[in-house]
């Protein structure tokens, strides 16, 4: 019986290339892992934003509309509905002038109840250093 | 020479964008290009728009990565890929993609 | 009315660059020009045939083939580059032209704008 | 010995990490560790049968095919991925494993290492 | 009967990813190009090396021995070998600490004649200048 | 923890390089990582060589870029891919890929 934890870590830009979006639907997959694990094992994924990462949270992000490919702000939002944790660098956002209004902060409207965690770098820094195995995007 | 030169990302080597000279210069903004007309780092505007040129950002490029036209600095002109195909036969004659 | 030459790498999906590419180019098609689009390198892979439309991967196959319909649309794959990722003659589209790279120059020759998107 | 897990997305030929991670994983696999090998993104064309060797494109295809031969590399390729670029069960090679997501995932779970090489 | 000048610019590093490679690759296969074209037509392709660009240049890559695959270098001997010009950014090698000893100058060794040319960036800017159209790579 | 970082860019954002911490940091320079290991700029080195941490460089890669270990900063220790292996699995518990 172990819980591995796993930390998603994104720091590049969404859209142009396809790392983003590949953090997000890895991390969602652990919905399914447990058929290929003994009784009571797991993993834990958890996503980290930082660096111009925070930019994927930005809000009404039109890909689906334009280019008929989901968004990664719906991805995030998915992501928060299946209840993985979501933090985001604060000192990064307050870098490109970003707040709480201007990201995804829950998927409410699809009856998600978890919400974005805008914390600072030091702590992200205890959740990557407690985790198990690192994967950088 | 007319020389239309896109930017796809947001960070890259500018050395050779630093370089670039022409009689008329366009720079466009398209895919992860279009954070140099958005967004501010520390309050400060990309260096990219410090160069005389003139400025395009393409819409569709700016609202898929969630952004609007009154997001957009006002030394960019905000473009359609529609516009965009006139910009490119009528005011450029060579074009390059960074 | 011109010709326009496009020419890319970037692979399918994976970059956006062939998204835009292929966008742009609707958009020249649509108002008259006509578009010459060479893909070499990893962007061999829009030539090949049955690939799936999901909505979390971009799909452009269905645009090329309604833009090779039109009759102002010449797709071109590169021979060698294609062959390496094993999509052969049998694996590509329908309407999907195969050649040497000296094809591209070649349209480069009579095009009026050459948009090359090199880069990763 | 323990096991390396391995992820990649970036593309076969277009980029290089593909080959890097290859031969690392022969390097493990050679010296006793067994190594579990997850692609998805466009890393999933080296999954891609009827590859062709030439001279100027580099072919990880014969020492995937080899290093699965010695029964301590097991090489599996995202399923809704590789679709989406038209790769279906039939255009696999012999030995490939496709699954889904969640297969990394669990290779992860008892991996001593785990190197997920991300990037463009 | 006419000429189109086409100028192929690298500026970015080899190996990792492909793109200086098609850059050779393209330019070299402008040898068989007139069977598209009429009596008298052609393209004139050159290839510049500039900024990072440079270190496509530089001697005794061994690419080809360690993972199977041409080197850059040998493909700029090829290009040599058919009759392309070869520009190489003056300032930028100097800006490496490189010299015309540590770059590929010829391809003499396999019966080519032309030689790899370092030129000042200004003289790089008049020939793109009177190109036709423009590659970047 | 015991942190082991590939770098395989010579061009990239190094904000998250700059951040990392470790009570053990490892940092690998492969493909064309191997530049910073290598190449002086206007004479200067790397500045990702100013981390504290110990620093390798494939031998594969270097060579592939026309490079001889005698070529490679005095901080750089230079392994082969049969190396690496053993750095992987003997030094660090954790391994990222920037």
């Amino acid at each position: 019986m172990a819980i591995r934890k796993l930390a998603f870590i994104v720091d590049k830009l969404p859209h142009k290339t396809e790392t983003s979006r590949l953090a997000l639907t890895h991390a969602i997959a652990s919905q399914t892992v447990e058929i290929y694990l003994e009784d009571g094992d797991n993993v834990e994924p958890f996503l980290v934003f930082i660096g111009d990462g925070v930019l994927n949270c930005v809000k009404d992000q039109k890909a689906i509309d334009i280019y008929g490919v989901t968004s990664l702000g719906m991805h995030i939002q998915n992501a928060l509905l299946v209840g993985l944790n979501v933090y985001v660098c604060k000192e990064d956002l307050e870098k490109f002038g970003l707040t709480e209004d201007s990201i995804i902060m829950d998927a409410a409207h699809l009856g998600g109840e978890l919400k974005t965690q805008i914390i600072p770098y030091t702590e992200i820094e205890k959740r990557v250093e407690a985790c198990d195995h690192l994967l950088f995007f | 020479m007319r020389l239309g030169v896109f930017v796809s990302y947001f960070r890259f080597n500018t050395d050779t964008y630093d370089r670039l000279r022409a009689e008329k210069l366009g720079v466009i903004f398209v895919q992860n290009g279009v954070y140099h007309a958005t967004v501010k780092e520390n309050g400060k505007t990309s260096p990219l728009l410090e160069k005389s040129a003139d400025f395009y950002a393409l819409k569709e490029d700016l609202e898929t990565n969630g952004f609007k036209s009154s997001d957009v600095d006002s030394r960019v002109k905000v473009v359609t890929f529609n516009d965009l195909v006139d910009v490119m036969f009528n005011d450029y004659e060579k074009l390059v993609w960074l | 009315m011109g010709k326009l030459t496009i020419g890319s790498f970037t692979s399918l999906i994976g970059s956006m660059s062939l998204d835009f590419a292929v966008k742009l180019a609707e958009s020249a098609v649509n108002k008259g020009y006509k578009v010459d689009f060479w893909v070499s390198g990893n962007a061999t892979m829009l030539g090949k045939k049955n690939q799936s439309k999901f909505r979390d991967y971009s799909y452009l196959a269905k645009t090329v083939q309604d833009l090779i319909a039109t009759g102002n649309f010449r797709f071109c794959i590169c021979e060698v580059c294609a062959k390496a990722r094993g999509i052969h003659k049998e694996d590509a589209m329908e309407g999907v032209l195969i050649h040497s790279m000296d094809w591209y120059l070649a349209s480069c020759f009579d095009a009026d704008r050459v948009l090359h998107i090199g880069g990763e």
